[in-house]
């Protein structure tokens, strides 16, 4: 097809497509409706469990088979990378050139790498009271560990990284999630049943498998992300293709 | 519980962050170049987050910010790296056309 | 141990053994990561064998966390099997180990330090397929089978080394995921109307609000992601380019049940969510699913027979089979329900075993070119035995599964579609066909070489990178047995009434959808409907032979055809040639392999299927 | 008003789907996925908006106060997470079928077709 006749067929569609849609939209309810049936059960049975986040309560507790495989489409992401962006037969590596960085830099970076830390894991403990949890966290954790990058360069990133342990991290972070999920089993209800003692309302401990289940996402998350990050580094710093002749760098 | 004034300003600003999230949509679509598209993604993902806070949903504000603003830029940031910095085809099939070094 | 606490298990068991395995493979030896594998999948299968005995003709239902219904409401997922899905999840696990086993020997070059991530990836591939056909939850549904997806782009796109698969996994990718996308705004619109996520609940709470635009496009766009993957024209055109590419292992999975599991999600969701009074009207879907049943049966059938890259002529295959199954599930009916049921357990094992074969060639050859493997394959007795046999099968020969899923089929659409059976004989007899054409070809050494030049659009399918290393050493054992296996279980499918007459009560139970509700609810009610008959029929038989035959003389035609100095085979030729070059060589310009022709054709889909379901 | 984010949500996603047709570049393309999936987050949220109502949760709040709708946003959440990773693997593939064929153009990229 060429070029125009591709999008003069889109266009007849794109309008098919959007005249339907408007008129789907006239048919919900307005916005800011107030009759969410699903909603309310989901608020009660989220005090019910003493989790004050109602949306974590959702994600971890009532709905945690969507989060199971959430998590797993994450792992298997991870290892979909791993495995597309491994190093070819006829690829070789190059050393990145240390890069050179202001001192200002550097010193932001030093300062702002263990705020980010700490934020995350903030992010990722209080997941069951206020807003954030396993995921969020675990992203912060992960971008943050890279201002190691901005701050220094490449090799610093990769000796306080350790690609191995943090790989087997993500994995055992899946795993664990998973497994959690058999405890109900054992204690002879459902898969993924919250049978922890739910603590008191509000506190760090309270909604019984819900901080815990957190916490493994947060893990796998974390890990996750930065091998993630780690492959796409690897291929736009190191990787160097037969023919290549540029020096690249990192910094 | 917020009054009904309250109520209507919140609206309008929902309205006014609807805006910038179609618009920088609309944007990002229609960059050519990827890194451009990247910095608008960006955007993008800053003003779903506003929208999002205004919404009453910071648990997806936060997760929007993470991702939408930092890694998924990022990648393609690093995508486009690795994609401007390799030499010609390897296997000699395709050679001809080269978009992404225009 | 409850039965209904095998549900999650079938899902769990998967991510634990990929899990293991990534863990594992960092030090475990290659024969032991192997070994680990092929223990998990068996677990597997032997899981859902247990839930599928323990069914029986009702359903197993699983609330997860423990969120039962309070006074018919829940907050929680539900799983819910009868045997139309669970015997789906069984097939998958099946398939899965026998994939596993297949590719023991298989990649000689796993990523450095990462052993075990192949097969990991196959678990958690299976994980996300059975998740796909045991939940009753419209969002969870869209949650595994993004994960199926995301699994299948990295696994098509295995072999970084050769061109080509990295192009057609990036296809795959983008066309599937925007059809995932459309399939989540209308989960959207779906739950805005009804507040419910439960594939009963919604069904349910549709009942109380007359049908209306919002409810067909809700309907239009849940379709969309699974009409994609189920490769339904002109959703179908990322199909072939992935599915040639893919290495053989995978392809056996994404041809085998992948694709059919995109026109069960179909039929699932119009059974318990749409087919109420204030629904979808039955005739309405009936036609219009037919009419793109039949599309896409003509449109496979046609683009198969004109290859000559073998994966790319079974991938076509798939779609023309695919089309034949949309057709029949889309009779509404248990008995159609039922044969498709038959027909996709029976496919899935011969389109396997046939893959399979291919593979075996590619491991010898380093070529999957028809043309180019004339008479090459004379070394390979058991191999071409199998690869004739698998034509045969495809084409439907009596006793194979395939012939008799075809068969009920048929006879289903008798009543409304008389024409419905000749379509299902051309395409059978046109995809086997082309299978035993290349059969005689390549291990047979028949007919002169064919002439290489073609003017068209062409994938050649010469110059693979072989996907193992080493072409000089033995051909492993499983790479024959598996295959092997597969052909007979194809065979069983024919051959046990036990297993078609339990299939015929599953189809009954499916087509329910109060008893669907019923059991999720967890009262238990006996379906309406009649227990479809599934025997063999004389007609059925004669049909199926009918097709068998015709694929033979097709086969022979290509073959012998050019080399014959009749009189009027001249006038015969060029009215081919003229044919050709009206229908099929702008069909076959259609498949440009372009990214942009594929979305717009995509979109294109929507439109004509809203158009079609709101006239 | 009452239907702006809802419409909005579809502009969203035939913008993005525009991109991917008109694209003459496959991180491009990948870019406008993300772009079209957006979409999908705006009308989950927009539908799950209760007039006055506050974030879900109930750290410091009387437990009678009105919450907009936790269920989609946990389905968003879901959603960004899909999206994501989803992202990270196509743009991976888009690295390697620049290394194999040399570009990453639509329109150059012929091997598979017939």
């Amino acid at each position: 097809m060429s070029r125009t006749a591709r999008i003069r067929l889109f266009w007849a569609a794109a309008v098919v497509f959007a005249v339907a849609y408007a008129a789907a939209c006239t048919g919900l309810p307005r916005f800011g409706t107030l009759a969410h049936p699903y909603a309310t059960r989901a608020v009660a049975a989220a005090l019910h469990q003493r989790t004050a986040n109602v949306v974590s309560s959702v994600n971890f507790d009532q709905r945690a088979f969507d989060t199971l495989g959430e998590e797993s489409i994450l792992f298997a992401a991870v290892l979909g990378t791993i495995v597309l962006l491994r190093h070819a037969r006829d690829e070789r590596t190059g050393r990145p050139r240390p890069g050179r960085v202001l001192p200002s830099t550097r010193l932001l970076g030093m300062v702002l790498l263990p705020v980010t830390l700490l934020t995350g894991v903030y992010i990722v403990a209080h997941g069951q009271l206020s807003p954030g949890g396993g995921f969020q966290g675990g992203v912060i954790l992960a971008t943050g560990l890279h201002l190691a990058y901005v701050a220094a360069d490449y090799r610093v990133l990769k000796r306080i990284r350790p690609l191995a342990f943090l790989d087997a991290a993500d994995a055992a972070g899946a795993g664990a999630f998973a497994a959690l999920g058999l405890a109900g089993l054992v204690a002879g209800g459902a898969y993924l049943q919250n049978v922890l003692p739910l603590g008191t309302f509000g506190q760090l401990s309270s909604g019984g498998l819900v901080p815990v289940v957190n916490a493994a996402v947060g893990v796998e998350v974390g890990a996750g992300v930065i091998v993630l990050l780690a492959f796409f580094l690897d291929q736009a710093v190191e990787v160097r293709s037969p023919e290549e002749h540029g020096t690249g760098g990192g910094g | 519980m917020n009054g009904a004034a309250n109520g209507a300003v919140d609206e309008y600003l929902i309205v006014v962050a609807l805006l910038l999230v179609t618009v920088s949509a609309t944007a990002a679509a229609l960059t050519r170049d990827p890194v451009r598209q990247a910095v608008l993604l960006a955007m993008l993902g800053l003003s779903l987050a506003v929208l999002f806070t205004l919404l009453q949903a910071p648990d997806v504000a936060l997760s929007q910010l993470a991702v939408g603003t930092a890694v998924t830029p990022l990648l393609i940031l690093l995508t486009v790296r690795k994609v401007r910095r390799a030499p010609g085809p390897r296997n000699g099939r395709d050679r001809r056309g080269d978009g992404a070094r225009r | 141990m409850r039965t209904a606490d095998l549900l999650p298990l079938a899902v769990a068991v998967p991510l634990l053994g990929a899990v293991a395995l990534v863990i594992g493979g960092r030090w475990l030896p290659r024969v032991a990561t192997d070994a680990l594998a092929t223990v998990w999948a068996a677990m597997d299968v032997a899981d859902l064998a247990w839930l599928w005995a323990g069914t029986g003709d009702g359903h197993s239902v699983s609330w997860l966390g423990g969120w039962y219904p309070r006074r018919g409401e829940s907050v929680g997922i539900v799983l819910a099997g009868d045997r139309i899905g669970i015997g789906l999840a069984l097939l998958t696990a099946t398939l899965v180990l026998a994939v596993i086993v297949y590719s023991w020997r298989y990649f000689e070059e796993p990523p450095a330090q990462h052993a075990g991530t192949f097969p990991a990836l196959i678990l958690l591939f299976e994980a996300g397929m059975c998740g796909f056909a045991l939940t009753g939850d419209l969002f969870d549904a869209f949650v595994f089978f993004e994960l199926m997806g995301a699994v299948a782009y990295a696994l098509t796109g295995y072999r970084i080394e050769d061109p080509r698969p990295v192009q057609g996994a990036l296809i795959f990718g983008i066309v599937n995921s925007i059809g995932a996308y459309c399939s989540l705004l209308g989960i959207g619109l779906l739950y805005a109307r009804t507040g419910e996520l439960g594939l009963a609940q919604i069904g349910s709470a549709l009942q109380t609000h007359r049908a209306d635009a919002l409810e067909v496009v809700a309907f239009v766009f849940v379709m969309t992601g699974l009409l994609v993957k189920a490769a339904v024209v002109p959703f179908h055109f990322w199909l072939p380019d992935a599915h040639s590419v893919a290495p053989t292992p995978v392809c056996m999975l994404l041809s085998g049940v992948m694709v059919e599991l995109g026109v069960y999600g179909a039929a699932r969701v119009y059974w318990t969510v749409f087919s109420g009074p204030h629904g979808i009207p039955h005739p309405h879907l009936r036609t219009a699913f037919v009419a793109a049943g039949v599309l896409t049966a003509l449109v496979g059938a046609v683009m198969c027979w004109q290859q000559r890259h073998l994966k790319r002529m079974l991938a076509f295959s798939t779609v023309g089979h695919v089309g034949l199954f949309l057709a029949g599930m889309a009779l509404l009916t248990p008995a159609g329900t039922a044969g498709v049921a038959l027909y996709v357990a029976a496919h899935a094992g011969v389109k396997a075993a046939l893959f399979g074969t291919t593979g075996v060639l590619l491991d010898r050859h380093g070529s999957v070119d028809e043309h180019g493997l004339h008479g090459r394959g004379r070394d390979l007795p058991l191999a071409g035995a199998m690869f004739t046999l698998g034509g045969l099968a495809l084409a439907g020969l009596p006793p194979f599964g395939t012939a008799l899923g075809k068969a009920v089929t048929e006879h289903a659409a008798e009543g409304r579609f008389p024409w419905l059976s000749a379509v299902f004989v051309v395409v059978s007899a046109a995809t086997g066909g082309a299978v035993l054409r290349a059969a005689a070809r390549i291990f047979g050494g028949a007919g002169p070489r064919p002439q290489e030049h073609y003017a068209g659009p062409e994938t050649t399918g010469s110059g693979e990178e072989p996907e193992i290393r080493d072409p000089q050493r033995r051909i492993p054992a499983p790479m024959l047995a598996v295959p092997a296996i597969l052909l007979c279980t194809s065979l069983a499918v024919g051959v046990l009434p036990a297993l078609a007459g339990s299939l015929a009560r599953a189809a009954r139970q499916f087509t329910d959808r109060t008893a669907y509700a019923a059991a999720v609810q967890g009262h238990a009610i006996a379906p309406a409907a009649a227990v479809p008959d599934v025997g063999w029929s004389t007609e059925g038989v004669a049909l199926a032979l009918a097709s068998t035959v015709l694929a033979a003389l097709l086969a022979a035609a290509a073959i012998w055809g050019p080399a014959l100095a009749w009189r009027g085979m001249g006038t015969a030729r060029a009215a081919l040639r003229a044919a050709g070059r009206s229908v099929v060589l702008p069909l076959r310009r259609l498949h440009s392999g372009h990214l942009g022709d594929y979305v717009s054709w995509l979109v294109v889909g929507v439109a004509l299927l809203l158009l079609v379901m709101a006239a | 008003m009452t239907i702006l984010p809802f419409l909005a949500a579809g502009w969203i996603f035939l913008a993005g789907v525009h991109g991917m047709v008109t694209s003459r570049n496959a991180i491009h393309a990948v870019g406008c996925l993300a772009v079209a999936q957006s979409s999908t987050y705006v009308l989950l949220l927009a539908v799950g908006f209760r007039r006055g109502g506050t974030a879900p949760y109930f750290s410091d709040t009387s437990l009678r106060t009105r919450v907009v709708d936790p269920v989609v946003q946990a389905l968003a959440l879901t959603d960004v997470v899909v999206g994501a990773t989803v992202t990270a693997l196509l743009l991976g593939l888009a690295m390697q079928v620049r290394k194999r064929h040399g570009t990453v153009d639509p329109d150059a990229l012929t091997g598979l077709k017939g």
